[in-house]
Formats: structure tokens, C-alpha cells, sequence
């Protein structure tokens, strides 16, 4: 890696982005949520996974999104250009519970030790502090495939447990997903601009894999508001290069979701 | 029938949809006809999703009439859902999301109806809404789904949904109650006098929705003859015998968008949450003084909109489709 | 995973399908090479319905090749089940219906092979066949229905239909057991190199059995650019990561017809019909060494057809979109 | 009625068409099978219900089936020729469900007291004398909406009790089509070439409510296999009218279904 291809200038998002779309691997089928996954396996499927098919819950299968045309949510006609096919939402959505989709790429307002996401309630349900907007799509696609989450690294948002759990994770760890009656599917990663993150394979703990240039693990555990597991090995992420950066800013010009 | 049995028993169901007519004839109204078939306290399902095809006209036609106490079901809710709790027409909104749109940030509309208990924003997961509408619209009183299983998305929703053990593999599944709205609010591009409708691009949850309604009121960007209907019948979505009033209004979903006709208008978009930014309740009421009350019908609200506005809007609607 | 369990657990269900790339590929191929994705004892699905959009020129291939004992289902089974049952390709026959058609009468080689205990003819419903393979699309054990119930035709099917309670309701329905083919055989008007397909007109059960098979072998009139198809997302009915194998095959449903391409071939039908009249063993055998063994190649096939024949039945297919 | 508008050369499926198409009324939607249903549907459409929707379990709703080009199923193109729509089979058999189809109109090949349909087996079950080829759409139809059927009236026909219950009319009389789990719909009329029968209100038995011209009672009831109840004023159907006849001819003019 030379001075040449990488740029250290960028944004959080533009590090989220670029992070989390480089976990995804040509010919997959994924399902991404709006902002930053959907910015990220768009830059996915521009750089270096063509066959990449993404899925809306719009209801929209493989399409090609159009530089500086992100759409506002996953339901606009923008989420359509070029689609191999459009379908009803429900319809999308049982794409998942059939086992056709490979990876399910969504945000997360607040996480916990075992990857469960909470996007519903600050508080208590019945009289919560902020009533956040709610579930979406994000339930069923975490309840039904294997997950990416990508999300800013903040202590208010890695909590020890979640107020509610509106996207289940691994639940309370080990085989309690399971036991719930989630046979299928399960927190995969957490990618945020300090580091990526993995869980435990037996106890469904919250582990850092690798962390992004010049991150430290004390800043990682600083930021996260339970004690987090190291992997094995904890790699070091390869920093952003121009050619990502440059393809982040060519697709969204206006900083719509990486201010 | 009343919107409070959580899956109205066959019985009723069919005699409600016997009691309607359902043959050949033509609807075309307007849209203040139109709003009469909607009664305070009935469930009114909404199609389209979030800033797409939304019948923003009918809904700003139905506060103008005063309606009152309405549940309102939607699988995405937006803006729209910000004026339906304001104006008082809704104290129940039954979506699996709700906000202006992740480029606003939370709606501080939602917000302050909910956490002071003015309202209810009752939450579902999509699949599961999608699922209650379709159970409805196949006219069984449940579905089996295998999302909401182990989240606390389920638990709150307390008796309404169950777990149920399949008979042939004896696993356990969820059972997902029907809904069969009184009402279905649903825009489109094209229809014919009698009701049938055709559909371009993103269809959400309309078909299902439209078919589990006791009526459909069809709002469209513009009516055609029944003649063209017939010569493209694996383009009609929605049945005539579901519709109990079809009204032309161009335009129909501003300031949300209409698949192959516009976008959405983000400056009104732009306008309404900085309104709402300074204060949710005085800024709603005076998004709803000036766009909804106050103009004298919807035409005049588009020109209040802008002309320019909406031809740009046009453009960029159609844009995406010459590539 | 044989056909033997009436409902796949979904462990497994899902195994199945994970272990098969579904990636955007090409998958153009022959007759031939299509043929070996079916496995001897495979349940195989059949789309189109009577005398639409058979995929004949795949079962023809499949009887060439020699496999034995599928299970076969289909809505409604007409000329091909004949074939099947002659052949001894299938043992097994799931199906609403299953004779030649109303103008040809009862099928003399589908009584045949039941009435002496040769092959079954497994009878469901219609529209019990439609939701056993909604199930299976949508990836749960069973969905309700309300019909079946009362009749012989449930009775008979014993275990494989179970009243099931409803947890809101408490009213009884009738729970039918998803139906996920091994393979599913397909014809369509359009497909792309990588298995997106538009459907025409009349779609009977076929997205449906697409979404349930663990694979889709699709035979398509005409392959077209993944271009073409993306310019029209929304007449894609089959998506492309259902789908195994793509084979270009011209009149591919001949003697039956494919919608807005060629009306069925009557006047083979007809000569079907009067040679099974006499004998239906002697009879369908003759018809197969003639039709089936006997042609080098598809168009071989069809060159016995007959070309007038084949031009007939596509102006004819064509003529009525034409008023 | 003159000797002008009526004729009496024709055959017993003619009769039996004119008739049972007599009995639809403008405006409602009907599902029709194949045979003289299809062309009894659109005889009245042509002729006196022109706001007629019919619905063909292929799935197509309210089609105009052209002269001479009968289709021979309901499940081909020739069904769809300037319908309002189509859709899965599967969809339009729910529409029976949902309960948005007025009236069933079927064939059939056996028939008991109580209108229970049998289209599937002669004989017992598992070892019949004839396989029939089954119910298709029947069952679906009978389960969930009112029924007319049209058929020849012969005794091997009309059976004290069918051996197999494929579509279901009355089961065993009284209120035991309700008891077995069918709140809705259930056997209306049955039209032969001899006589219009409807069920009594109470014990739902078959019941004669009109002759066909020219028919006496006896008639029908030697060639019915169980005896027949008479309504309290059983009339006579008003003669095929010339312009039924000549309609019927233009929609048949091969024969296909009126041999």
C-alpha cells in the first residue's frame, strides 16, 4: 500500500462505508438497508463485486443505483434504475424467509454486547424517553439471514443491553437465538470507524477483529459500554484508498449519508 | 363492523363484502365524494410506502373534511403520518416505521404525539404488516411467519400475535393476525371508470391491501378508458370489484413521489421539516393551515407548491428511465 | 432430501438452498445438459396449467433421457401426465385434474394406470395445490385455506391435510402442508442468459413454484440481453437467482399452446386422442416412438408437427391480440 | 311468447346452456367452468347482462370470450381475449375465499339428494371401476360460493348418494354442510335438459322448481335416482327463444359443447 492509493482525509461514514462495503463478496445476495448500507454495497458492487445482487425492501432485486441519485429511502423509484426486477415489499422481504439472500447489511441505533439492535425506544416502551422510528424491514432481515451492521462507535449506542430489542442479535448469547425460535441467521459483523467486530462463536459475545488505521483497542473498549472480547488475532484494517474514496464522493456528491 | 376486533370473524367478512356492489359500473367522484365513504373511527390502510405513491390528495382531502379517530395502518409512514396525528385524524398508527425519512432525522411530530400519549404508533415488523394484509386479503383469519419470533417487537404486541405449532413438522411458528381494513386509500398511474387499476414499477403492499379492504377509494394520476385496460390485462393490479370510488388528481402524491410520473418535491420536503424543526406542534399547524386548509381545492395547492417545482419534479421523475 | 417427508424441516429447507450458487451467472444450455439437474425419485413441479405454457420440450427431454419414478405435480394435468404415465417417467401424479381436456374426454391412459394400480393419481384441490406451493415460496410448513374442508377429497389425503385452530378466531381451518419441488420445469415467452424471465400473460402457479423448488430448470421461446430485462423490471416474474438452467427452446410447449406466441396444436391433440381411443398402452406407446424417441432433436419434433401446422397455430396465437 | 321467437329443434346442451344462463343476473361475478358454464356465462353476457364478470380459474376476470373460438379449458389464452385482468390461478380461486364472487357455475358427472358434486371416482376410492379426472377447481368453488350447476339429467347421474364427495353441496341434508366447517355458499340450482331443481330451505333436499316445456314431473323424477321433492308451485321455463338459439349457434358453431 503506497501513499499513492490511500488518503487519510475522510469522514466517519466514508470509513463505515468503505469498511463495511468491502465485506462483501461478488455474486451475493444482499440486503441492504438505507444510507450507509445501501451506500456501501452500491460502492461494492462498482469496485469490486459486479455481480454483487442487491435487495431493497421496496421491493426491488439487482438494481444499479445512479451516482449522486441516492435515493431517500429503500421505497423510491431511484432504488429501481436498471433493476432485474421489481416485486411487491412483502414479497422481497419473503426472499428472506424462503433462505435466498445471502447477507442482510443494515444501520443500528443502538447495539449490544450480543448484537441485538434497537431502533424502537429510548426508555421504557410504555413511556419511552424518545420513540425512535422503529423496526422497518430490520426485524425480519435479522430475524431470517446473517447480519452486517454498520454504525458510528459511541458508548450511548454500545450498551450493555438494549433497551429493546427491535432487531434480534444472539438474544443473550450462546444458543439463546436459537432457543427463542431463530433457527437461521445471527449477527455476522459490526463495522463502525473504529473497528470491525465479530462475535464469539460460542458465547455470542462482541469481539474485535480488526481495527481501522491507527485505532487503538483501549479506544475501541473507550467507546463501548461493555467489556468487549479480543479476537485471536486482531488485525489492522487497510486504510481507505483514493479509488474508494473517490467512488464514495462520485455516489453521493452531496453528503446525504456521509457528512 | 368496528375497527376494535383485532381479525373480524368469516362470518361478517363476507357478508360485509356481499353487502357491497360489486358489479360493473362506472365511479369516477371527486375527491370530496370520495372522502364521504370514510367514516370517524374507521381502519384505513394506506397504500404506497414512505415518499412513494403515497394518495397524499385523498388523505389532505380528509382532513379538510374533518374526519376523526381513525386507526391508520401503513407498512412505512412518513410525512403523511405527521399530518394524520397533527390534525387529529389518526390516534393510531399501525406501520413498522415512522419518521419523516432517514435525511430528516426523527420525527419530532411522532415524537411529542407519542411521548405524551396523545397517540399510539403501534409497531409491527414490515414482512408481519405485509403478512396481516395479505392473510386479509386471502380471506384467512392468520398467516405463519417466522419473523418477530424472540424479539421484544413481539412481546409488546402482547395478544396479537401467537405462536403457533405447525401440524405436519410440529415446530413452532408465529401466527400473524389478519387485517382487513374498512377502508384502503390506494394512488396510482392509471385507471379505468370502473376501477381497474394498473400499476407501474414499485407495488408495495397495494394489491393486498386493496384486496383485503372491505373498499378501495382509487385515487390516479389520470383515468383511461376501459378499452385500454383491456388490451393490457396482465398490467391491471387492482380489480374493479374492490373500488368504491375513483378520483383523477393529477399530481396526486405531492409532495411525495409518483413511480415514472415525478419525484419527490424535496424542497417542500426541505420546508416542512425545518417548519417542524423550531417547534412539532406549531410548525405542523402551520403546515396545515397553509397547504392543507388553506387552499381552496388541490389544484390551488399545487400552485402553491409551484409550478416550476412540479415540472422539475416531472423531469427527474422520468429522467431515470431514458437510461 | 428425497420426496418422501411431506413437509422439509426448515433447517433443512434452508441448507438446501444455501448450498446452491445463487450468484448473477450465465446459465444458457441444452435440452441435454439440462436434464441431468433431475435426479431419479426428484418431486418435480410443472408450471403453466392444461394446455398452457407446458414446458413439453423438457419432459419430452427427460423421457429421452430415461429417468424414472419423479413424483410430478401440477394444477391441472393434461396431455403430458399421459406422457408421463406412459413413459414411466413419473409413478406419481399430483394434481387437481388430469384428463386430456373437456372436448377430448376422460383420459384412457391416466385410467389405465390407476384404475390397475400402476401409477397414482394423487388429487388435491386447486387452489389447495396453489397454497402448498405459497408455502413453500414464502418458506413456512403450512398456510390455512377454507376449501377441501367437508369433502372426499381432503378425506382421502388423510395425514396430509390437518384441521388446524386459529388463535385469534378459534374457528377451524384447514391446514395444507407446504409443497418445495426438487426441481421445477418452466416455460416462459423471455429470459435472460442468467434466468430472469417475464411471463405473459396468464402466470397460473409458476412464480409461486419457482420461489418453492430448490431449482428452477427454465425453457423460454427466446433468451434476450439481461439489457432488455432490466429496462423492464417490473414484468420480471422469475427471478434470476431461482433459476439453474436457461434452454432456448422455439415452440418449446407444442402440442400446447404459449400465450401470445401459438395457440395449442389442435389437430395433434386431436391425432393424440384417436390413437389412444383404440388402445391407450399400444396406443400412447406408438405416439411415443414416433414423437418422442423417434425425432433426432427438438426440431426434428417439430418438423413432424409440421411447419404449416406451427405457422397456423402462431398466426392463431397472435390474432387475438389483434381486435 | 309467438311462434316467432321461439323454436323447439334443439339439442338437450342447448337447452340445458339457454337455460342456466337464464339464471345470472346483470352485474353480479360469476365463476365459470369450462363446457356449457363458460358458454351459458357468455350467452347472458352477450345477450341480457352485459355488465356480467366472469371469472376463469386460469385466472382471468370478466374476459369476452369471441364467437367460434371457444377455448377448451378455461386455462388458455383464448380465456383472457379483452379481460379487465389477469392473475395466478392461485389468486383468483382466493377471490372465491375472500368472498368476492357472487355465483359458481359448473358441470358435473354425478349428483345426489343434496347436491353434492362427484367428479373423481366411480366406484370405491382406492380401487374405482372409473378414475374421473377429478375436481379441479370444483371443490374450491362449492366450498365457497353459491353453486349452479348445469347437467344432463340422467339416473346414473342423479344418485341417491354420490360415492365420493368431491364438490360439496349439502353434505347430508339440514345444517350439516355448515357443521362440517362450510359457514358459506353451498348448492343453489342444478339445470338439466329437463327441469330446473333448487334445494328446500329447511331439509335441503333437491327439489324440482320448474319443468322445461313439454316435461312432466314424472319425467324428471323416473330419471332421477331418489325421489324428488316438488316445490309448492313447480312452473315451466319459458322456450328457448330464437335469438338464444342463433346466439348460441355464432358462440358454438362447431359444436364443441352443444353436440
Amino acid at each position: 500500500m503506497t501513499e499513492q492509493t490511500t488518503s487519510s482525509a475522510y469522514t466517519a461514514s466514508e470509513l463505515i462505508a468503505i469498511m463495511a462495503g468491502r465485506l462483501l463478496v461478488d455474486g451475493q445476495i444482499v440486503f441492504a438497508g438505507v444510507g450507509i448500507p445501501l451506500l456501501a454495497a452500491t460502492l461494492a458492487q462498482r469496485n469490486v463485486a459486479p455481480k454483487l445482487t442487491i435487495l431493497f425492501e421496496g421491493g426491488v432485486i439487482g438494481p444499479f443505483i445512479r451516482p449522486g441519485e441516492l435515493p431517500p429511502s429503500t421505497n423510491e423509484q431511484r432504488c429501481t434504475r436498471r433493476a432485474n426486477m421489481v416485486l411487491p415489499s412483502t414479497d422481497v422481504l419473503l426472499l428472506l424467509q424462503r433462505g435466498y439472500v445471502d447477507v442482510g447489511f443494515m444501520g443500528g441505533a443502538q447495539i449490544d454486547r450480543y448484537g441485538n439492535l434497537n431502533s424502537s425506544f429510548i426508555g421504557p416502551a410504555d413511556k419511552p424517553s424518545i420513540r425512535l422510528p422503529g423496526t422497518g424491514g430490520g426485524n425480519d432481515i435479522s430475524s431470517l439471514t446473517n447480519m452486517i451492521v454498520a454504525m458510528k462507535h459511541e458508548k450511548r449506542r454500545f450498551v450493555e443491553k438494549v433497551d429493546f430489542i427491535t432487531s434480534p442479535g444472539w438474544i443473550d448469547g450462546r444458543d439463546s437465538r436459537a432457543r427463542r425460535g431463530l433457527p437461521t441467521g445471527g449477527m455476522w459483523r459490526v463495522v463502525t470507524d473504529l473497528a470491525v467486530m465479530g462475535f464469539d462463536a460460542e458465547t455470542r459475545e462482541m469481539e474485535v477483529l480488526a481495527l481501522h488505521p491507527g485505532v487503538s483497542f483501549a479506544q475501541v473498549q473507550e467507546n463501548t459500554g461493555f467489556p468487549l472480547r479480543r479476537a485471536r488475532e486482531v488485525g489492522v484494517t487497510e486504510p481507505p484508498r483514493r479509488e474508494e474514496l473517490a467512488l464514495i464522493r462520485e455516489l453521493d456528491p452531496d453528503r446525504l449519508y456521509t457528512a | 363492523m368496528t375497527s376494535d376486533a383485532l381479525v373480524r370473524d368469516y362470518d361478517t367478512l363476507r357478508r360485509d363484502l356481499a353487502a357491497r356492489d360489486r358489479g360493473l359500473r362506472e365511479k369516477v367522484t371527486t375527491l370530496e365524494q370520495a372522502a364521504t365513504l370514510v367514516r370517524d373511527g374507521d381502519h384505513v390502510a394506506i397504500g404506497g410506502c414512505t415518499l412513494s405513491r403515497t394518495p397524499m390528495a385523498m388523505i389532505w382531502q380528509l382532513i379538510r373534511a374533518g374526519r376523526r379517530n381513525l386507526t391508520v395502518s401503513r407498512s412505512i409512514t412518513s410525512t403523511e403520518g405527521d399530518l394524520l396525528f397533527a390534525s387529529g385524524l389518526a390516534h393510531t398508527i399501525v406501520s413498522s416505521w415512522f419518521s419523516q425519512g432517514i435525511v430528516w432525522g426523527i420525527s419530532k411530530v411522532m415524537r411529542h404525539h407519542v411521548e405524551n400519549g396523545l397517540a399510539a404508533f403501534e409497531e409491527w415488523s414490515h414482512m408481519a404488516i405485509g403478512m396481516r394484509y395479505r392473510a386479509g386479503a386471502m380471506g384467512v383469519p392468520f398467516v405463519p411467519v417466522r419473523s418477530m419470533i424472540g424479539s421484544d417487537v413481539a412481546r409488546i404486541r402482547g395478544d396479537q400475535v401467537k405462536p403457533i405449532r405447525c401440524p405436519f413438522t410440529g415446530e413452532e411458528v408465529m401466527a400473524v393476525p389478519a387485517l382487513n381494513p374498512n377502508v384502503a386509500l390506494i394512488h396510482v398511474q392509471r385507471a379505468d371508470p370502473y376501477g381497474n387499476a394498473q400499476l407501474d414499477g414499485l407495488q408495495f403492499m397495494d394489491i393486498d391491501i386493496a384486496m383485503a379492504a372491505d373498499k378501495v377509494i382509487l385515487t390516479t394520476e389520470r383515468i383511461v378508458s376501459n378499452d385500454q385496460i383491456r388490451r393490457a390485462p396482465d398490467h391491471t393490479r387492482i380489480p374493479f370489484f374492490t373500488v368504491e370510488a375513483v378520483v383523477e388528481v393529477p399530481y396526486g402524491s405531492v409532495p411525495h413521489e409518483c413511480y415514472g410520473q415525478y419525484e419527490p418535491i424535496f424542497a417542500q420536503l426541505d420546508r416542512y421539516a425545518a417548519l417542524i424543526a423550531k417547534d412539532p406542534v406549531a410548525g405542523a399547524r402551520q403546515y396545515l393551515d397553509d397547504y392543507v386548509h388553506g387552499p381552496k381545492d388541490w389544484s390551488d395547492y399545487l400552485a402553491k407548491v409551484g409550478i416550476d417545482t412540479l415540472l422539475t419534479a416531472s423531469r427527474r421523475g422520468r429522467v431515470i428511465f431514458n437510461d
